[in-house]
C-alpha cells in the first residue's frame, strides 16, 4: 500500500533544501473546482469548435475531446464565466452547481 | 622595524612609492607593509602614506606615529604641514629640495639628520614631468640602506611599462645625488 | 473581424502549443487576466525557458510550497529584483554553456513582474538589466495597481481609478496622473524590441513573445492584464475589458523594432468612447462627467503621442550616418 | 607551488577569487572593498578568467544577480561594504533560505551616519543573524586563504549556504604586504568545480523561492538554521584539508598565549595582531595576558569559546560596533550568553574600540589589559566602555 501523499512535510527534516519544488505542475494536487458557484455547459449543436474557450481559460482547464468539442475539467474550473462570455456562437451556458 | 612616512600631494604618486618600497623589501625576503592615509583627499591635497619594513612578520596594524624616516615629495609642503611630526630624534628627514639642509632645518625645527636632493630637477630632466615619487624613492633607498635599489627594478618595470627606464634612471640619479647631513 | 478575437483563425487550439506550462491548480482569482497572460506567454516561449518572477500575485498563487504550478524552471527571490535575478540567470546560462557545463542550446531567460514590481520598485533593476544588454526578455504584467497587497496605486494606475492608497473622495478624483509610459523609457534604453500586448489579443501577444525571444539581447513587453477583482468588474468580463482598453485607445497595441513604432492591432478609424470602458468597472464608478471628459482627453493625448511616434519614428538602421 | 608575493590585500583577494574560477561576478563600487571587484574586472578584461562580469547598477542588483546566477548553477562572487551591504539587506536573508552558496567579500566599514568610510564592524553586525556563514580574516594571508576556503565550504552539499569573508576595510584592504599566493594547480586540486544541488534549467525543472505558509515557515527556518549550525563540521573538514594542502592551520578561535593567561582579550579581525604585541609587552612585565582571535563568527563557536577561556580570570571582549539601545555590544552579548551557564567563568569586560576608523595602538591595548586586570575582584562600573571616547 502506498502512503498517502502528505499535504505538508511534517517535520523540518522533510523540507527540501531551500523549499525547492522538484515536481513540475504539482499544483494540480490542489483542486480549485471547489471555488466555483456556476459551471459551464457546452451545447455541442451550437459549437463550431473554434477553441476560443480553450484559448481564454485562465485555468487552462478546458480541453478538446476526440471529436473536437470542448469541455472543462471541473476539478479545476473556478467558474469565472470567461468561456461563456467569449463564446460567440453562444454554445456555452453557465448553470448553478 | 623601520617605519617610514611619506608626504606628498594627491596625484603625486606617494602611494605608488609606498607600494614599490614594500614590494622591493618583500622581494628580498623581508616583511613589509605599505598603506595610504585612508582619507578622502583628492588631487592636490596634502596626503601621507606609510611603510613598515622588518626582518620578521609585522603584526602591528595601527598608524605610524613615530617614523624613523620621513620623505617629502613636494617642497611646498615643508612649512605647510609639520613634516617632522613624531620623527624620531635619530631619524632622517628626506626632502625634495634645492635648498640647503640648514634652510629645511630652520623651517621644520627638526634637529636630526636631513637628507636633500633636487628631485624636481631630476624628474624634469629624466621624466619630462615634475612627478617625483620614483625619484624620491631612489633617494630613500640610499638613506634606508637595508633594501637594495635593484630589488625595485622588476616592480618599476611592471608598474611603468614603456616609461620604466626613465623612472629607473631618475631613481638611480637621486640615489647617487642625495646628501645626508647633520645640521646641528 | 478583428474586434472579436483579433485576426482570429478558427480552430485556435491547433495553432498553439498544447502543453500547459502553467498548470491548473494555481490560486489566482476567478477570471484572472494575468494568469491567462502567463499561460499564453509560456505557450509562446516553449520549454527552453527559465522564468524569474518578482514577488506579487503570480508568484504567490503559483508556488505554495510544497507544490508549483510551473512546468518551466522558475526562480523567485524578492519583489524589486526580477530583472536583476534574470540578468544573473542569463549570464550564468551564457557562461556555463560556453564552458560546456550545460547543454549547448539556446535557453531564454524571461523575467516577469507586475506593474508595481516593474514600473515602480523594480524599475532600477529593469533599467540596469536592459541597459547592460543581457540576452533576456522582461515582461511586465500590468494590472494597474498593487493587487497582491490589496489594490494600492502604482505608477501604472490610470487617471481616475480609485485605489486603496489613492481613493476617490469628496476631495479626490482617485489617482491623479496617467500611466507611466515605460515602453517609451525602454525604447530610450536602446532596447531593440519593445511591445505592448494584452491577453485579449492572444495571437498578437504570443507573436510578440516569439519575436522577443528571437532577439539576441534585451526585449521588453508591457502586457495589460485585466484584474476583475481590483478593477471591480465581473470575472467574465476580463477579455472584454482588455479589448475595450485597446479599442478606446487607452492601451493601444504596438511594437517598437529598433526604434520604429508600429501599431500591430488595427485601430478603428473612430475610437470607441472611453465611457464604454469606464462604465464596466467599479474603480471608475465615482467619476463625474467632467472627470470622464478629462479621462477622455488624457487617453486621446496619450494615444496621439503613440500615433505620432508611429508616423515620425524611423528604424535606427535608417538613421545611421 | 605557492608564491610569496607582495600585493595590496584587496587585489590579492581578487586574485584568490579568480583562482577559484567563478562563473559570474556581479558587483557595485563602494569604498573600501572596491579594489576587489575592480581587479576581478581587470583579470576578466585581460582574458585571464572566463567569467561573466556584471557591472550592475546597485548592490541590491549585485546580490540579486549573484543569486540568480547561483540558482542557475554558476559559481558566483561579489564584494561590498557598509551601506552597500545595507542596500543588499533585503536579499541577504533570502540567499541562505534558498540554500545558495554565494561567496561575498565584506570590506568592513562603519555604517552611516555620520557618513564614514573607515573601518569598524557595524556593517557585519547588521546581518550577522540572517543565515550566512561569517569568517573574519586577521591579515592578508587569511583574507586570501578564506576566499578560497569559502567556495569549498559554501558549495558542499551538506552546507549550501552563502559565506561572508570579512576583512577590515583599509586596515587590510588597502595595505600592501607579503602573502603566499597558491597557484592555479593547487587551487584546482583543492577546489573542484561546483556541482549544484539543483539549478534552474529546462533539463532539470525546479521551482526555487517558493512561498512558505504558516504551516511550513517554522520548519523551513529550522531547517536552514540547522544547516548553518551543522556547517561547522564542514568548516572543520575544509580547514583540515587546507592545512594538509597548504600548511596553514585555521581554527574557529585561535589563541595567542591564551592557555595560561589570567587576562584574555577576545578580538575579531585585524586588530588581533596589534593586540598580540601588547600581550608580548605585558608578558615581558610578568603580566599573564593572552589574546583570542575569533575567525568564525557564524555559526558562533560557543563550545570553542568556552574551552578557550577556561582558567582565565578576566575576559576582555572587544567590539567594533555599538549595539544601540542594548546593554552591551554585540559580540560581548553573545559571549556572555555562551558563558552564562558555566559554573566557573571569567569576569567579562566589554571594550568598544576602533569605531569608524579610530586608530587603536599597542599602548591602548596595554591600557585595556591593565585596567581590566582586577575586574574579577572589583566589578567594573559600567557594562561596557567606549574606549577613548571624548567626554566633557
Amino acid at each position: 500500500m502506498t502512503k498517502a501523499k502528505k499535504k505538508w512535510p511534517e517535520t523540518w527534516q522533510e523540507c527540501t533544501p531551500g523549499l525547492m519544488v522538484f515536481e513540475p505542475a504539482s499544483a494540480r494536487s490542489y483542486k480549485t473546482g471547489s471555488w466555483r458557484a456556476q459551471k459551464p455547459i457546452w451545447d455541442n449543436t451550437k459549437c463550431i469548435k473554434c477553441g476560443v474557450c480553450y484559448l481564454f481559460c485562465p485555468e487552462g482547464c478546458i480541453s478538446e475531446d476526440a471529436e473536437g468539442y470542448f469541455m472543462a475539467d471541473l476539478d479545476y474550473c473556478k467558474g469565472c464565466g470567461i468561456c461563456y462570455h467569449e463564446c460567440w456562437p453562444r454554445a456555452i451556458k453557465m448553470v448553478e452547481e | 622595524m623601520i617605519e617610514v612616512r611619506w608626504h606628498g600631494r594627491g596625484g603625486q604618486g606617494a602611494v605608488t612609492s609606498v607600494e614599490l618600497l614594500a614590494l622591493a623589501a618583500i622581494e628580498e625576503g623581508k616583511y613589509a607593509q605599505g598603506f595610504p592615509s585612508f582619507g578622502p583627499e583628492r588631487r592636490g591635497a596634502p596626503v601621507a602614506a606609510f611603510n613598515r619594513i622588518d626582518d620578521h612578520p609585522i603584526k602591528v596594524r595601527s598608524g605610524v606615529y613615530t617614523p624613523d624616516i620621513v620623505v617629502v615629495l613636494d617642497e611646498s609642503l615643508v612649512g605647510l604641514v609639520n613634516v617632522a611630526d613624531g620623527l624620531k630624534p635619530d631619524g632622517i628627514l628626506i626632502v625634495n629640495t634645492a635648498k640647503s639642509p640648514k634652510e629645511i632645518a630652520d623651517v621644520t625645527k627638526f634637529k636630526g639628520k636631513i637628507a636633500t636632493v633636487d628631485g624636481s630637477s631630476i624628474a624634469w630632466k629624466e621624466l619630462g614631468v615634475p612627478i617625483t615619487n620614483t625619484t624620491m624613492l631612489g633617494a630613500l633607498f640610499k638613506v634606508l640602506g637595508r633594501v637594495k635599489l635593484e630589488s625595485a627594478t622588476g616592480h618599476v618595470e611592471h608598474r611603468f611599462g614603456r616609461v620604466a627606464n626613465k623612472n629607473l634612471a631618475a631613481m638611480k640619479r637621486a640615489y647617487d645625488e642625495v646628501k645626508i647631513s647633520s645640521v646641528n | 473581424m478583428k474586434g472579436i478575437v483579433e485576426n482570429f483563425d478558427l480552430y485556435a487550439p491547433k495553432l498553439v502549443d498544447k502543453e500547459e506550462y502553467f498548470s491548473s491548480g494555481h490560486r489566482a482569482c476567478q477570471g484572472c487576466g494575468e494568469a491567462l497572460a502567463i499561460r499564453l506567454m509560456c505557450k509562446a516561449l516553449g520549454k527552453d525557458t527559465v522564468i524569474t518572477n518578482a514577488t506579487g500575485c503570480m508568484e504567490v498563487i503559483s508556488t505554495l510550497y510544497p507544490t508549483t504550478a510551473w512546468k518551466l524552471p522558475w526562480v523567485h527571490v524578492a519583489f524589486p529584483n526580477s530583472a536583476a535575478v534574470g540578468a544573473g540567470v542569463s549570464s550564468a546560462l551564457k557562461v556555463l554553456r560556453r564552458k560546456g557545463k550545460i547543454a549547448d542550446r539556446d535557453v531564454k531567460t524571461v523575467s516577469i513582474g507586475g506593474d508595481g514590481g516593474s514600473v515602480d520598485i523594480g524599475f532600477q533593476a529593469i533599467s540596469g538589466a536592459m541597459e547592460r544588454g543581457h540576452d533576456m526578455i522582461y515582461i511586465c504584467f500590468d494590472n494597474e495597481a498593487y493587487m497582491n497587497t490589496g489594490i494600492q496605486r502604482s505608477g501604472g494606475t490610470p487617471y481616475g481609478a480609485s485605489t486603496t492608497t489613492a481613493p476617490a473622495g469628496a476631495a479626490s478624483v482617485g489617482n491623479k496622473t496617467w500611466k507611466k509610459n515605460v515602453p517609451a523609457i525602454m525604447v530610450a534604453h536602446n532596447v531593440p524590441y519593445v511591445a505592448t500586448a494584452c491577453h485579449s489579443y492572444p495571437f498578437d501577444f504570443m507573436n510578440k513573445v516569439k519575436k522577443a525571444r528571437k532577439v539576441k539581447g534585451p526585449a521588453y513587453i508591457h502586457c495589460l492584464a485585466v484584474c476583475p477583482t481590483g478593477w471591480r468588474a465581473g470575472s467574465d468580463t476580463c477579455i472584454k475589458l482588455g479589448r475595450l482598453a485597446v479599442e478606446t485607445g487607452i492601451f493601444p497595441l504596438y511594437e517598437v523594432e529598433n526604434g520604429k513604432y508600429n501599431i500591430t492591432i488595427d485601430m478603428p478609424k473612430k475610437l470607441r468612447p472611453v465611457d464604454d470602458y469606464l462604465k464596466l468597472q467599479g474603480r471608475f464608478r465615482h467619476l463625474s462627467p467632467d472627470e470622464r471628459k478629462t479621462f477622455q482627453e488624457l487617453a486621446t493625448l496619450e494615444y496621439n503621442k503613440i500615433l505620432n511616434n508611429v508616423k515620425c519614428s524611423k528604424s535606427w538602421s535608417d538613421l545611421k550616418g | 607551488m605557492s608564491k610569496r608575493i607582495g600585493m595590496e590585500i584587496a587585489l590579492a583577494v581578487a586574485e584568490a577569487a579568480a583562482l577559484c574560477r567563478p562563473d559570474v561576478v556581479a558587483a557595485y563600487p563602494i569604498t573600501p572593498n572596491t579594489h576587489i571587484p575592480e581587479h576581478l574586472a581587470e583579470i576578466v578584461a585581460e582574458g585571464h578568467l572566463d567569467c561573466e562580469y556584471l557591472p550592475v547598477e546597485s548592490e541590491h542588483s549585485a546580490l540579486s544577480a549573484c543569486t540568480g546566477a547561483c540558482a542557475a548553477g554558476a559559481r558566483v562572487y561579489t564584494a561590498t561594504s557598509s551601506q552597500g551591504l545595507l542596500y543588499m539587506y533585503e536579499i541577504i536573508p533570502i540567499v541562505p533560505a534558498m540554500r545558495l552558496p554565494v561567496v561575498m567579500a565584506l570590506g568592513n566599514r562603519a555604517i552611516s551616519g555620520p557618513i564614514n568610510i573607515w573601518n569598524d564592524h557595524s556593517d557585519i553586525m547588521c546581518v550577522r543573524d540572517l543565515g550566512w556563514i561569517s569568517l573574519f580574516a586577521a591579515n592578508g594571508q587569511e583574507a586570501v586563504d578564506m576566499t578560497i576556503q569559502a567556495f569549498k565550504i559554501a558549495e558542499d552539499h551538506d552546507v549550501m549556504l552563502p559565506i561572508l569573508c570579512n576583512l577590515d576595510g583599509f586596515q587590510l584592504t588597502h595595505v600592501v604586504e607579503s602573502m603566499l599566493m597558491p597557484d592555479q594547480e593547487e587551487v584546482d586540486k583543492f577546489l573542484p568545480p561546483r556541482k549544484p544541488y539543483a539549478a534552474v534549467h529546462p533539463d532539470n525543472i525546479v521551482s526555487m523561492g517558493t512561498l512558505g505558509l504558516p504551516e511550513i515557515y517554522t520548519e523551513a527556518r529550522m531547517a536552514m538554521n540547522e544547516a548553518l549550525m551543522n556547517s561547522k563540521k564542514t568548516i572543520y573538514k575544509v580547514w583540515k584539508e587546507w592545512e594538509q594542502a597548504f600548511g596553514r592551520k585555521y581554527e574557529p578561535i585561535s589563541s595567542y598565549k591564551g592557555e595560561d593567561a589570567d587576562v584574555l582579550m577576545l578580538t575579531m579581525g585585524s586588530m588581533g595582531e596589534t593586540a598580540s604585541i601588547a600581550v608580548d609587552q605585558l608578558r615581558g612585565e610578568g603580566f599573564k595576558a593572552g589574546m583570542l582571535n575569533m575567525k568564525l563568527f557564524r555559526p558562533f563557536p560557543a563550545d570553542e569559546l568556552r574551552a578557550a577561556v577556561k582558567g582565565a580570570k578576566v575576559l576582555i571582549v572587544t567590539d567594533r560596533a555599538i549595539m544601540c539601545g542594548g546593554e552591551i555590544a554585540p559580540v560581548c552579548a553573545e559571549v556572555r550568553a555562551a558563558l552564562y551557564d558555566e559554573p566557573v567563568r571569567p569576569a567579562i569586560v566589554n571594550e568598544i574600540i576602533g569605531l569608524g576608523g579610530r586608530d587603536v595602538r599597542v599602548e591602548d591595548f596595554v591600557k585595556m589589559f591593565k585596567k581590566a586586570a582586577s575586574a574579577d575582584k572589583v566589578k567594573p562600573e559600567k557594562a561596557f566602555e567606549i574606549y577613548g571616547v571624548r567626554s566633557s
